[in-house]
């Protein structure tokens, strides 16, 4: 079978849904030439006008791509780094969000915003390692972090049909991945579905986007000592808390392993929203970044900022000794 | 395809000012709730934009919105209910003062964000003209908005571009307390200037001029020019929000209150028509807003149990929050 | 004992801070005249080096007073709306809060962000009703929610005083509190410390801002069913866990009441934090705004969409009921 | 108190100069992590400019920023071991080549975010201002960030409070991939005037017209001036990243390149020493970085147990991720 990269998959994603649909545009910085390796080619196969290279106004194309959809086309947004999301959030949360409850229902807004690249790319430092996946959960809107080729291609097929904005977070630390793939089986992934990428019946690892082969390697290292599930959410909001009850009231244990900041993060939601429900019989445990995580430049830091296999393997191994 | 007829732009601008009098009643007696900023002063400046527009044309507004949405056509009667929260409102009773939108006539809302509109309105022409309908648009933004970088970011890509859409500066001299002289350093029209952007200043409170205006601009836009941007000078009647008919701010003073009113757009226009067409048009508005009060007031209040209808276009259905 | 509105607490310790320390100073739209009602008389006490009126330049005032902390002010920024904290989410996260870390311990950023009228105010709908506390907490900002007047004047003092950033939420559901304080007795109210508001054995409801008069008025009405205890964290990042976990290990039972959207909010933290660490009896539970929410314009749709007693009183019943 | 010799301008822009090739020859070798952003071409812009400047002045720059650090006086052993990641390092090993920064001797910081220091460095120098200390200030940017609208924000609010910042502008002529002619509409110094703001166009290869242009500048600055504009047209001699000597991006000609690269600032400051004197300083240069270069790499790593030194000033502890 091929081999399909994870950032090859994303760039087949758009071309297939360019392809398929008209209406579907780009635009972004530096995309014409692909500095960010996910849309070369595109501008020779799809034309200038719809391969958009943009001056760094980031707040106004954001806003640009909300008209453009109010008007019938489907943006797909490029950031090249993860905080620029911050600088437009208020374009996403205040706007794009909003117009179809303001509205009354009289539009939809269906954009993309993929950041290939988000978390860290080691180096690069305070400002350019964000992972704010969380923050697009609590605010509600539809958010996914795709952990193989194949779901890259899915999520993101998915995210341009949507008729609502959805973000699209590639891990930096996912792109280089590789898989073997039939291509005849690509296709959409449904949002809001997750999957179990390993079966187990003591514990319950949820592992977000490039953490999940983190999770499935720790899962192998300790399969003589406990029998480990890894669940791959693959969209955080909406969660899809149905298939994680069926593997929790199974095993019991929950462990969850996410690269955003501690407080409020996506772990804490997961783990309320299972206890809300069913009884663990230990208490839960998540590995997280810390609360207010600034990533610090040296390489040394930065990986101990980052939730990682080490702390993973104790959360597991605590788990197994507790009883609630 | 503009509209040159004194009598109708006369109505558009005697239509605002007694729909927003009107609302500033229904603040008081309550079937309002929350204020509106009131469009006193300023009608000439909706009414003469969108006369020179096309049914298919965009329009956005601001917080200040109910001029712009009325002057492009919107139904007065759901635009009342809207402002009273009726299910029958444009929005469903969504959106409020802040947020009437109708799609259905370019009208891509009102906004609550100052600042924020224009780059929407540019991406939704922009975006209509790829798809082989060769609309133009017109947003609407105070003397404040020129200060927002965000806005400045979309008179950039506008230009760039060549997205036809006229920038409505509407100059009243203040933003909420803060004087023009306080918040620009330079110009209003330089600014469009620094992006190419040829800019105009125009009376506002004369209907006739604005629609003239822009009438000519937006002839050069339909004939393959980028934006344009006019500041249209004009002079806010009426308190900032509702809100200061309670709590007195001192910001103007009475005798710059009374000469700013000494300029009505209602009179000036009103003065283009014989006294007899005048008052039949009056006659005619107030007959239209009676119906129109009286729509809003007997519309239904949303049921609770649909509050989170619409929060997602796509079917979605949130999770309660209990 | 004199009445003192939360209103005027806030101009009181905005005033006393002035007064105290000659490098607090204010900006922000329309505060020379006081259009949100806190700085009125100020301009005049203080002159107009300490009373700035900004332009609607949002983004740059605010790195405007991040660069004036670094030259060792201390400024105290208003935004006249919650959501104008959108728009300067990169300013604040990614620049004033990553200060400090970036340069290795060269500087501080002592900015207070004072929001006074956060959440719902009655018809003013979608854009202006935001409540986003919990997005500051999972960036790591402190981040305060005052319930009283008292606690305003403390919280606001002490986030002036604070070396780091702090935002400081003024429910407009509380503006209009009024309590008998003794003067005298205002002071800082430290940072990150909650309050037992009403001391109960059955269940502990933790409630954040304006919804701890909410939860206490509910814990009256049950008085004669259930013993509640009602604890304000009053700080939500960094929470009191510390304080917290006192009440709930007497208790046993714990209901968050908070008005931020539900999905990674403060309240799957709090309740995350709980049970990583001590068991209880019977399952948690949460009342909060939906996911995603957005205000609807109509009071009835508003009121809907925001937690309020009833839904608070149906929880603690349930809980009540319930049996981990 | 500006510094008209030639040789010690020379020797900051060839001391960036080679600082800049070692750096990269640190990357390739893998003890830089993360790579940079050459500043390679552009040397006579922060040397010029940093020349005008007293010692108590402050400055921001960019992700393009070790030039900016550098001439304004930090110590290259240091700068070198804050990129190579050491408890050393200016930053401690925390910020790298995006965030280095002394705010010793006024440098508030390289910044990664474009256009985003001006704000910041306004709000500095204001604030030492009314501190009773009349520094100046001077903030660089791309060409690329004259599209954000955080940044014209800053050149209104320097513009209004008569704010003391020199606003320069590095027009190397591209963002990236993106040719200025597709980025901005109109023009950058247009921009700063439409502020009332004065912009002035300056070669900046030519680091001694880029040193009494500021000069001017900053004297009328210091007597009371507000802001002004310093477009200084350069060339990037090499790839917008280090990245790109890795992957090829096709937006440059080999023609074009080779042009820019015709006129380097080194040789321009260079000729204006004599041959023995550019000799004895590129031999001190040398001296200095082999020992930068030294202290980099004999700089203790940090240690990990530290990951979360420094997250607050105010001593606050973060909770910890496991
Ligand atoms: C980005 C933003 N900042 C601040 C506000 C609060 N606000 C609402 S209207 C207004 C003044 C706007 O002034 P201007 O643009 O001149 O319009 P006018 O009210 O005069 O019509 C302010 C500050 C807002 N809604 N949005
Ligand atoms: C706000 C923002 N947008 C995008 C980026 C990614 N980025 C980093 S440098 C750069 C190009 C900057 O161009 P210019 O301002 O001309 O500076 P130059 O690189 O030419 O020195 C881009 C797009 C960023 N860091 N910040
Ligand atoms: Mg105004
Ligand atoms: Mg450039």
């Amino acid at each position: 079978m091929p081999r399909l990269s994870y950032r090859k998959a994303l760039t087949r994603a758009l071309t297939d849904e360019m392809t398929r649909d008209e209406s579907v545009f780009l635009l972004g910085e530096d995309i014409r030439v692909g500095a960010s390796n996910v849309t070369p080619g595109l501008l020779k196969r799809f034309g200038p006008d719809r391969v958009l290279d943009t001056p760094l106004s980031e707040q106004a194309f954001t806003s640009f791509a909300t008209g453009a959809a109010l008007a019938g086309l489907r943006p797909v947004v490029e950031f090249q780094i993860p905080s620029l999301l911050f600088l437009v959030f208020e374009q996403i949360v205040n706007h794009a969000h909003k117009f179809p409850m303001m509205t009354g229902g009289q539009c939809s807004v269906p954009v993309t915003y993929l950041v290939p690249g988000s978390g860290s790319r080691t180096g690069w430092a305070g400002q350019h390692s964000d992972h704010p996946y969380s923050l697009f959960a609590h605010v509600g809107i539809v958010t996914v972090v795709p952990a193989t080729p194949a779901d890259a291609y899915g999520l993101l097929a998915s995210a341009i049909r949507h008729d609502d904005p959805v973000v699209v977070f590639a891990p930096a630390a996912a792109l280089e991945v590789r898989d073997d793939v039939d291509f005849a089986t690509l296709a959409p992934v449904p949002l809001g579905r997750g999957v179990v990428r390993r079966a187990g019946d003591d514990v319950t690892v949820v592992a977000v986007g490039h953490l999940v082969h983190d999770a499935l390697a720790v899962a192998e290292e300790l399969a003589d000592q406990v029998s480990v599930e890894v669940f791959d959410p693959r969209t955080i909001y909406p969660f899809d808390l149905d298939g994680l009850l069926d593997s929790v009231s199974r095993t019991g244990r929950l462990v969850v392993v996410d690269d955003s900041n501690r407080s409020c993060g996506i772990a804490a939601e997961i783990i309320t929203s299972v206890l809300e429900r069913v009884p663990l019989v230990a208490p839960p445990r998540r590995v997280t970044r810390p609360d207010g995580a600034v990533l610090p430049f040296a390489p040394v830091l930065d990986r101990a900022v980052q939730p990682g296999r080490e702390q993973l393997t104790a959360a597991i191994q605590l788990t197994m000794k507790d009883r609630s | 395809m503009t509209d040159a007829d004194p009598a109708r732009l006369y109505r558009t601008v005697r239509l605002i000012r007694r729909f927003e009098e009107r609302a500033i009643a229904l603040v008081r007696s309550g079937h309002i709730v929350g204020g509106i900023h009131p469009y006193l002063g300023q009608e000439g400046i909706a009414a003469g934009v969108c006369a020179a527009l096309d049914a298919g044309d965009l329009v956005t507004g601001t917080h200040r919105g109910h001029g712009h949405v009325l002057a492009k056509g919107a139904d007065p009667a759901r635009m009342m209910a809207e402002l009273c929260g009726r299910e029958t409102g444009l929005n469903r009773g969504r959106g409020g003062s802040m947020h009437a939108a109708d799609l259905s006539i370019g009208v891509l809302g009102a906004n609550a964000i100052v600042g924020a509109s224009p780059a929407i309105l540019t991406g939704a022409v922009w975006a209509h003209r790829q798809r082989g309908n060769p609309v133009v648009g017109a947003s609407f933004f105070g003397d404040g908005a020129v200060n927002e970088g965000m806005l400045l970011e979309a008179f950039n890509l506008a230009a760039l571009w060549r997205v036809p859409v006229l920038l409505v500066c509407e100059n009243n001299g203040y933003a909420t307390t803060m004087p023009v002289a306080g918040a620009v350093a330079g110009t209003i029209t330089g600014r469009a200037e620094a992006f190419g952007i040829p800019a105009v200043v125009v009376d506002g409170q004369d209907p006739e001029a604005v629609r003239q205006v822009t009438a000519a601009a937006v002839a050069r836009m339909r004939d393959g020019g980028g934006p344009e941007l006019v500041e249209a000078r004009t002079y806010r009647f009426d308190a900032h929000h509702t809100f200061e008919h309670a709590v007195r701010l001192a910001y103007r003073t009475p005798q710059e209150v009374a000469d700013g009113r000494s300029r009505d757009p209602v009179d000036i226009q009103g003065a283009r028509l014989s006294p007899a067409d005048r008052e039949a048009v009056d006659a005619e508005v107030e007959t239209t807003l009676d119906a129109a009060v009286a729509f809003a007031l007997a519309g239904p209040e949303p049921d609770p149990a649909g509050a989170l209808d619409h929060l997602y276009a796509s079917g979605l259905t949130a999770r309660g929050g209990s």
